[in-house]
């Protein structure tokens, strides 16, 4: 194998087979230490959390993947293909702009839409993981967890928030809300340093101070858009939660049942609140 | 007969089956100068250690007109050796100066692939840790190290007494290129004198003169391994088990047995 | 600058050390280690180590005494190698001699004086006390010598004329009459034979075929026997061979002609061969006519017993036709000198006394005795070397049964066709004790011993070989002492005198193991003073004429470097010594009984459908010990057939609905055998082969020597009859797991 | 208790179960543990091969499950280097066979051979002309590749992927996957090539030996073409077992049916090319050796019906049923065509090992058989429990079907 073994000769066959042999060698070992390279170059950007969202967002399912504009009735069906972050989306941009999408058509589809069970405030701005935001005068924001989240886990067991000082990166997992085995971690929907904590039973979970002072809150669904969604999530909770032949009973006259997990302990809660928790 | 054209020395070896009478002498000179181990006693058929097989074949006939020949298969040192390509750790070499095929049983990994490339099974296998009744180390020839389990081996026209030989040479001060005498032991026991080795490159040397003989036959020649051990016989269908087993029967009715 | 040691520090570090070290000499130094280890085990067998030199001997382990080239490694005997130009043998070695390194190794080998009691549940072998038991050995002696009943201790000598022999006669006279004994193998029952037909008294029967233009011999294998090598065949050289073999041999194939007689029909054969010599006036000349002529009993002469044995009368017993019997005569007697051998296989045990006869008639009706004749003689051992007359030699199957109180074996010798049951027959009852001078727990003497004495094995003592039966020549050599002997070992004189001295006696200078050596030194100085023969030395290849060696010692000094004296003429045999018909009569009319063929005429088990034919192997009895390494000629390469191999026609096997390789049972009259079918078309039809050899399950294996075995000879009634090399057999399937 | 570590949303049975699952797997492996104990410490005479038989039982699992395990570089290279992206639904399962294939045959090889400590000097003191080098050299490179393909997979259960270095490592290595495909596919072409050539180079051994097309013998292409007709059908069939083991969909049906004709069109290339070679050997290669095909179909053990079967039930028949657009739309004819090729490619191998030494040689050689021992039959009872014993973790505690939660809430089963 080597020239220093015993009986190694310089000929034809061991040079080409030897040469291809080390070839494939280099090429195996190279290329995994390109990838440990690269991997290395993404931990000290930091850039895990995104990788990682990039990868869950790969595994969501398509309907879980809708473009905003299709709850504004700007599409009829659309895939985002941004991995939600609106800022990067080209149509997006050129959407709002314009005043976010065809007015009529927009009012249209708000019109046709249901009274959602749980109607999102307009104050408010939401994240997919089922999280909203609302800025406040003094330029923080509150964060906290929407109804269809609560009214899935009930009345959870413990409640975990990122303590005083804490710096957040947008779209890490940062509070965990555990009730059984069963936990649903709420992804921050925007970054900043913790500033305040909240009380889960007040709604609010904690309080943002954005690092650079500025929030982004590009990506996130305006109350408008977000009533769609929420009608959308439902069904598909809906979907998940019934079992076949048996009668829809989420809702309880316009209002959300409280505690669905206690309403229903045999589904798959881990996997619900995984899917509204936007975790893989 | 080509062969490598720089060397002048090209061991063979030819055996007249007409002399043999299959006491197995050979076999045993044979263990006893390689140090080639006894399997135990549990041992299957087809498990044994013999460098010289004797192999009984008959003409397939009934009494009386049943003929027995017995042919002492050694490694036949082919020419174009299927052996030597196939061991993955160039356990198998050809000494190109001498033409015998070496195995060299402390690199081989065991893994049999030589013994089923030859068509010849001359190639045996330690199955066994080969294990000598205490004491019998003492009787173990100094010049042929002992195997160990695991691997293959085969003859190789007694290369220890070639070694000796060579030294002999050297302490009378012959030339290293000089060619050098030696007889196997399966050669020098033989008490009916069948087997006869030697250089077949010597001009006017036994072997080249027996090799041309009409009653020369090689085992399965149109295989074209090129085998450098010859056989003799007079006897027309002891010539034909040299052939296939088809090319044997067809023609000539002589239904072939192995025995 | 703070030395901070963290844990990312250390792998930091770990990391760049594997790193470092690769780039370093020490992985390739422990691949190369690793290499090398894999290559070379302390438990590898390890061979000895030293300066090569060479020792020449005579090979102890058959009668034929081939010289034996010893290479030594160091002080250890690593093996043997034929001596060119050896007189014995034409300077070949068989594979048993071959092997001979091994036997000083052998499996079975005694540690120590080990005794049995072949009564009791566990008939293991146990190291007693050496001196104790020789006393008590000795005791016995002595009681039996107290009660005049000197003729119930005996010693079987399996290989008679040697210097030990005469020690051992001698120690019997001293012990008041003990019975001197032997055990005769087939050719010291021909040579019996022929001294039975001529009134030669000192004089030993000496064949030689390089004289003989025409050879007919009866049966014995070229393949594996130790004649084999006499009998070139006529193709390279040879003389004419004619082969009576019942089936087809390497030999019979080889031969120039082939008579394919039924088995046991040799005596009706060779009577037929001599019925056309005589009455086609075929025989030598009018000196030969007149031997048919001689008169005998009742009136009777050859002629007249010949008369009976026309070829058209034997034909239909022997298989053979009229034409073949004639033509075979009239060849014999165009193709003079010719010779007729008998001994056959040397492993089944003597051809009958009567086929023996008509053999040696059939060469004297050929003219093979005589000035011309390819047969002289030879003087007999005792006479050879002047030993005055001690008791005369008995066959062991002239001892009563259950007449010895003590029965010593020797069995240095470690294979001959010795029956262990006929020989435990001897003995009074349970409190006889077999006592076995042997190196190993098995063989002839082993197998059937109470007591085995640890003698020294092939190659560690000085030991003389006289020249064997039917040898064309006398020939004599010392088995020289190529190795260090056993430190458990005996001398087997020596101890023959301590157990003298325990039994009472003053042990005289002619016994033990000085005695022994005196006797050696004796026998060399009379070989010498009768001036005759010549040495062969092993190491040079000269011959030098006896009679030209002045100093006295040079003939001993010749022999303990391994060389051979050997005489250089036969004698020859005067036709007024010869009685065709035998000394003591009722020849003919035994004769007349084995019209039928020998296995017919056995008495009791007539009834088999098959022919038993006992022999064929290279060592001739079964449980005969032999090298490890002769278990490729055993085992690995079935070239020789062990005694649980039973050898039948094809078309035989499957009449019986038998397959190759299926267990069967083997039943005859004396006892019965758990046997492999193997198929072996040189066989006539209703004829089955055993080999009397070693069973090659058991090759190297002493534990597996259990008592409940039939060895070959017993089968074969050995215990019974002197003849037993043919019986009537029964082979059916076994089925049931034990036989 | 080990919820943790499975993948949300994918239905599982509980613990307990899985262990009795694993129960006879294990004992199996118990068994192969022992044998190869065994066979490590006393050596090799535990198994029954002999002198004339030099290789058994092992040989042909080995080359038999080389032969399956195909479908790990095929599919990789049709994914990643085709682009017939379906193939991603059943990826993962072809890699873990492929890796459980590779592995088994390794650590088999590495009982055949005598001297198992000095396995590495078919690297050390390679000899570069034989095959089994070339085999050895690209089976332990392409196992290294699988091992690397595997690596994501595992990076991928839910417990690993909260380590933030797992994750950002998975997504670095499979964005090179593409290389390793390649990598993959040229080694997996020439090991299962060089097999064939193994046996197709033994120029003693007429009943073997073949023509050379290049530096190679025919039995080098026949052996890959042969190979990669078998690894899809062998992955279509897996996947079938693990929808009926664990009665879920996992995998959309049309996928199986690609699979299936995948393997329908090489079959039948292969069984033309193989046609051709049979007739080659036939009316040159024998001849010109001396030989007569006949002979070589003469024994008891082994008739012409070898070469029949081999060319029609396990050729001709699944070709054309796999060939056939709405056959492979229907489970029972996959599933037959499937294992007729799976069962084919192994019979194949089983020949080429078997009867190879078997067949006599010189004209008074007997035709031989051998059975495995009890020993032998262990270590093959091992590696197939090692095999369904990794999958089975890997099943329970990976995703390996990226569609399974979707067909799971599609079609409402659990």
């Amino acid at each position: 194998m080597l020239p220093t073994a015993y009986e190694f000769h310089w000929d034809t066959g061991h040079i080409v087979f030897l040469g291809i042999f080390y070839t494939v060698l280099a090429v195996v070992l190279s290329t995994v230490v390109v990838a440990s390279l690269r991997a290395r170059r993404d931990m000290n950007k930091r850039r895990e959390s995104d990788i990682a969202w990039h990868e869950s967002f790969a595994e969501m399912s398509t309907e879980r993947r809708t473009c905003r504009h299709e709850f504004d009735g700007t599409f009829d069906a659309k895939v985002c293909g941004h991995e939600f972050a609106c800022g990067n989306c080209e149509q997006h941009r050129a959407l709002a702009a314009a005043g976010g999408g065809d007015e009529t058509t927009r009012e249209a589809t708000l019109a046709a839409a249901p009274a959602a069970p749980a109607t999102p405030p307009d104050s408010r701005l939401y994240h997919r993981g089922h999280t909203w935001v609302e800025a406040r005068t003094d330029g923080t924001y509150d964060v906290g967890v929407d109804d269809l989240l609560r009214s899935c886990i009930g009345n959870p067991d413990r409640v975990t928030v990122p303590g005083v000082g804490t710096r957040l990166m947008a779209g890490t997992a940062v509070a965990d809300l555990q009730r059984g085995h069963v936990h649903a971690h709420i992804t921050t929907p925007i970054a900043g340093t913790v500033v305040a904590v909240g009380d889960y039973e007040g709604g609010r979970l904690y309080r943002l101070r954005p690092n650079d002072g500025k929030a982004r809150l590009d990506q996130l669904l305006r109350a408008t858009e977000a009533r769609v969604w929420m009608l959308r999530e439902l069904e598909l909770l809906q979907a998940r939660l019934t079992r076949p032949g048996e009668a829809l009973a989420l809702a309880d006259g316009g209002e959300l049942v409280d505690d669905l997990m206690g309403a229903y302990p045999d589904a798959d809660w881990d996997a619900i609140l995984a899917d509204l928790c936007l975790e893989p | 007969m080509e062969t490598h054209s720089k060397a002048t020395v090209c061991y063979a070896m030819v055996i007249d089956l007409d002399k043999c009478v299959g006491c197995g002498t050979c076999n045993v000179a044979c263990a006893i100068e390689n140090n080639v181990s006894v399997p135990p006693p549990e041992a299957l058929e087809n498990r044994g250690l013999t460098w010289m097989r004797t192999q009984r074949v008959d003409n397939g006939k009934a009494w009386p007109d049943h003929r027995t020949v017995t042919v002492p298969i050694p490694c036949q040192h082919c020419e174009h050796a299927p052996c030597i390509h196939v061991c993955p750790v160039t356990a198998v070499q050809l000494d190109e100066s001498t033409g015998i095929i070496g195995q060299i049983p402390t690199r081989c990994m065991g893994c049999r692939y030589c013994m089923a490339a030859c068509p010849y099974h001359a190639r045996y296998f330690n199955w066994f840790d080969p294990k000598w009744p205490e004491g019998l180390q003492d009787t173990l020839n100094p010049d042929v190290a002992p195997r160990m389990r695991g691997v293959a081996e085969k003859c190789n026209f007694c290369h220890g007494r070639l070694d000796r030989a060579r030294e002999l040479a050297a302490a009378e001060g012959r030339p290293a290129a000089e060619p050098v005498h030696y007889t196997p032991a399966c050669a020098e026991a033989c008490p009916h004198g069948a087997i006869t080795f030697g250089n077949r490159l010597e001009e006017g040397g036994p072997i080249a003169a027996l090799e041309k003989k009409p009653e020369a036959f090689r085992l399965l020649e149109a295989l074209g391994t090129a085998p450098k051990v010859t056989y003799l016989s007079r006897e027309p269908w002891i010539r034909r088990i040299g052939l296939s087993r088809l090319d044997r029967v067809r023609g000539h009715g002589d239904g072939p047995e192995g025995a | 600058m703070t030395l901070d040691l963290t844990r990312r520090s250390l792998l930091k570090f770990m990391g760049g050390a594997v790193v470092g070290s690769v780039l370093s000499p020490l992985p390739w130094k422990l691949l190369d280690d690793a290499a090398i280890w894999t290559q070379n085990w302390s438990w590898i067998a390890r061979p000895p180590r030293g300066p090569v030199s060479h020792m020449f001997t005579t090979c102890q382990l058959c009668p034929v005494g081939c010289g034996m080239r010893a290479r030594l490694i160091g002080a250890s005997f690593v093996s043997a190698w034929p001596v060119v130009g050896d007189p014995a043998a034409a300077g070949t070695l068989c594979p048993l001699g071959l092997a001979a390194a091994q036997m000083r190794y052998h499996p079975s080998r005694v540690r120590g004086v080990a005794r049995r009691a072949r009564a009791a549940a566990d008939p293991a072998w146990r190291i007693v006390d050496a001196d104790a038991t020789t006393g008590e050995l000795g005791q016995r002696l002595a009681a039996c010598r107290s009660r005049g009943a000197g003729d119930s201790i005996a010693i079987v000598d399996l290989r008679p004329g040697r210097a030990m022999s005469r020690l051992y006669r001698e120690f019997l006279a001293r012990q008041g009459g003990g019975i001197y004994a032997t055990a005769p193998d087939a050719w010291q029952a021909s040579a019996a034979a022929f001294a039975g037909m001529a009134t030669v008294g000192a004089l030993a029967p000496a064949p030689d075929p390089a004289r003989a233009r025409t050879v007919l011999n009866f049966g014995a294998p070229l393949t594996a026997g130790w004649r084999g090598r006499d009998i070139v065949p006529h193709a390279a050289g040879g003389p004419r061979l004619i082969q009576v073999d019942p089936a087809a041999t390497i030999t019979a194939a080889r031969a120039d002609r082939w008579l394919p007689a039924r088995p046991g029909s040799e005596a009706p054969v060779a009577l037929a061969l001599a019925h056309v010599l005589v009455f086609e006036a075929l025989a030598a000349d009018a000196r030969v006519n007149a031997l048919a002529d001689l008169p005998h009993e009742n009136g009777s002469t050859l002629r007249t017993v010949l008369a009976d044995f026309a070829p058209e009368r034997v034909a239909a017993n022997s298989g053979l036709t009229p034409a073949q019997l004639r033509d075979t005569a009239r060849e014999l007697a165009a193709g003079r000198p010719a010779l007729v051998l008998g001994v056959g296989d040397a492993g089944g045990g003597p051809l009958g006394s009567e086929e023996e006869a008509a053999i040696w008639n059939l060469n004297l009706l050929l003219g093979a005795v005589g000035p011309d004749g390819a047969l002289g003689v030879r003087p007999a051992d005792t006479a050879l070397f002047d030993e005055p007359a001690g008791p005369a030699a008995r066959s062991l199957s002239d001892i009563p049964d259950g007449s010895l109180d003590v029965l010593l074996v020797d069995g240095s010798f470690p294979g001959v066709p010795v029956s262990a049951e006929q020989l435990r027959r001897k003995l009074r009852g349970p409190d006889g004790l077999l006592v076995a001078l042997s190196p190993y727990a098995g063989g002839a003497a082993g197998t059937p011993a109470d007591l085995i004495l640890p003698v020294f094995a092939p190659g560690e003592w000085v030991e003389d070989v006289p020249a064997p039966a039917l040898a064309a020549r006398s020939s004599y050599s010392w088995a020289t002492a190529v190795a260090v002997p056993a430190p458990f070992a005996l001398h087997p004189a020596e101890w023959l005198a301590q157990l003298e001295a325990a039994s009472g006696l003053v042990v005289p200078p002619e016994g033990g193991k000085s005695g022994h050596e005196a006797e050696l030194k004796r026998r060399a100085g009379v070989l010498q003073s009768r001036g005759s023969g010549q040495v062969f030395d092993p190491a040079d290849g000269n011959t030098t004429d006896v009679a030209a060696m002045s100093d006295p010692d040079l003939l001993a000094g010749a022999l303990a470097r391994g060389a051979r004296w050997s005489d250089k003429a036969t004698l020859t045999l005067a036709d007024r010594d010869v009685r065709p018909l035998g000394q003591g009569g009722g020849l003919a009319a035994r004769w007349r009984s084995l019209a039928g063929g020998r296995a017919d005429a056995a008495k009791p088990g007539a009834t088999g459908s098959l022919l038993l034919m006992a022999g064929g192997g290279l060592a001739p009895a079964a449980g005969a010990i032999t090298a490890p390494v002769l278990n490729k000629l055993y085992r690995e390469s079935g070239l020789q057939p062990g005694s649980r191999q039973l050898a039948v026609s094809a078309t035989t096997a499957r009449a019986l609905g038998l397959a190759e390789g299926k267990s069967a049972l083997l039943t005859t009259a004396h006892g019965r055998r758990r046997v492999k079918v193997r198929f072996d078309n040189s066989l006539p039809p209703d004829v089955a082969r055993i080999a009397a050899g070693p069973d090659p399950a058991d090759m190297g294996d002493p534990a597996a020597s259990a008592d409940d075995r039939t060895d070959i000879p017993d089968l074969c009634g050995a215990a019974e009859r002197p003849v037993w090399r043919l019986v009537r057999a029964d082979l059916q399937e076994a089925h049931d797991g034990n036989a | 208790m080990d919820r943790q570590l499975i993948q949300r949303g994918l239905d599982r049975t509980t613990l307990p179960r899985f262990l009795l699952w694993l129960l006879p797997w294990l004992l199996l492996a118990a068994w192969g543990g022992t044998s190869a104990t065994q066979l490590f410490r006393d050596g090799l005479y535990h198994t029954n091969m002999d002198n004339r038989f030099a290789f058994g039982l092992w040989i042909i699992l080995d080359l038999a499950i080389i032969a399956l395990g195909a479908g790990a570089f095929f599919l990789g290279f049709m994914t990643y280097l085709m682009r017939r992206h379906e193939f991603k639904q059943v990826l993962n399962t072809a890699v873990i066979v492929g890796f459980v294939c590779y592995s088994g045959a390794i650590v088999t090889l590495a009982i055949d051979v005598g001297q198992p400590v000095r396995a590495w000097f078919a690297f050390w003191h390679a000899n570069v002309h034989s095959m089994l080098t070339e085999v050895t050299f690209c089976i332990t490179c392409y196992l290294l590749v699988l091992l690397i393909e595997y690596i994501p997979i595992v990076l991928k259960n839910r417990r690993l992927r909260t380590v933030p270095g797992a994750t950002v490592l998975e997504f670095n290595l499979h964005k090179l996957m593409v290389v390793f495909a390649g990598v993959g596919a040229f080694l997996s072409f020439f090991h299962q090539g060089s097999l064939g050539g193994m046996f197709g180079v033994l120029n003693g051994r007429p009943f073997a030996y073949r023509e050379g097309v290049g530096i190679w013998p025919t039995t080098f292409f026949l052996f890959i073409w042969s190979a990669i007709s078998a690894g899809p059908s062998f992955i279509m069939l897996i996947t079938m077992i693990v929808q009926g083991v664990t009665r879920k969909k996992l995998v959309d049906d049309f996928v199986l049916s690609r699979l299936g004709r995948l393997s329908g069109i090489l079959l039948s290339t292969y069984i033309i090319a193989k046609v051709a070679d049979t007739v080659v050997w036939i009316m040159v290669t024998l001849p010109g050796k001396g030989f007569d095909a006949a002979e070589f179909y003469r024994s008891d053990m082994f008739g012409a019906w070898v070469l029949f079967l081999e060319l029609t039930v396990f050729g001709l028949l699944p070709a054309t049923i796999l060939l056939n657009r709405r056959r492979v739309e229907k489970m029972p004819w996959l599933i037959a065509g499937g294992f007729l090729t799976c069962f084919g490619v192994a019979f194949n191998r089983f020949v080429f090992t078997l009867q190879t030494l078997s067949v006599p040689t010189m004209s008074f050689d007997r035709f031989m058989i051998y059975w495995p021992s009890q020993q032998e039959w262990g270590v093959l009872a091992g590696v197939v429990a090692y095999g369904v014993i990794l999958y089975s973790l890997s099943f329970r505690y990976l995703n390996l079907f990226p569609r399974e939660r979707e067909l799971q809430t599609t079609t409402g089963s659990n």
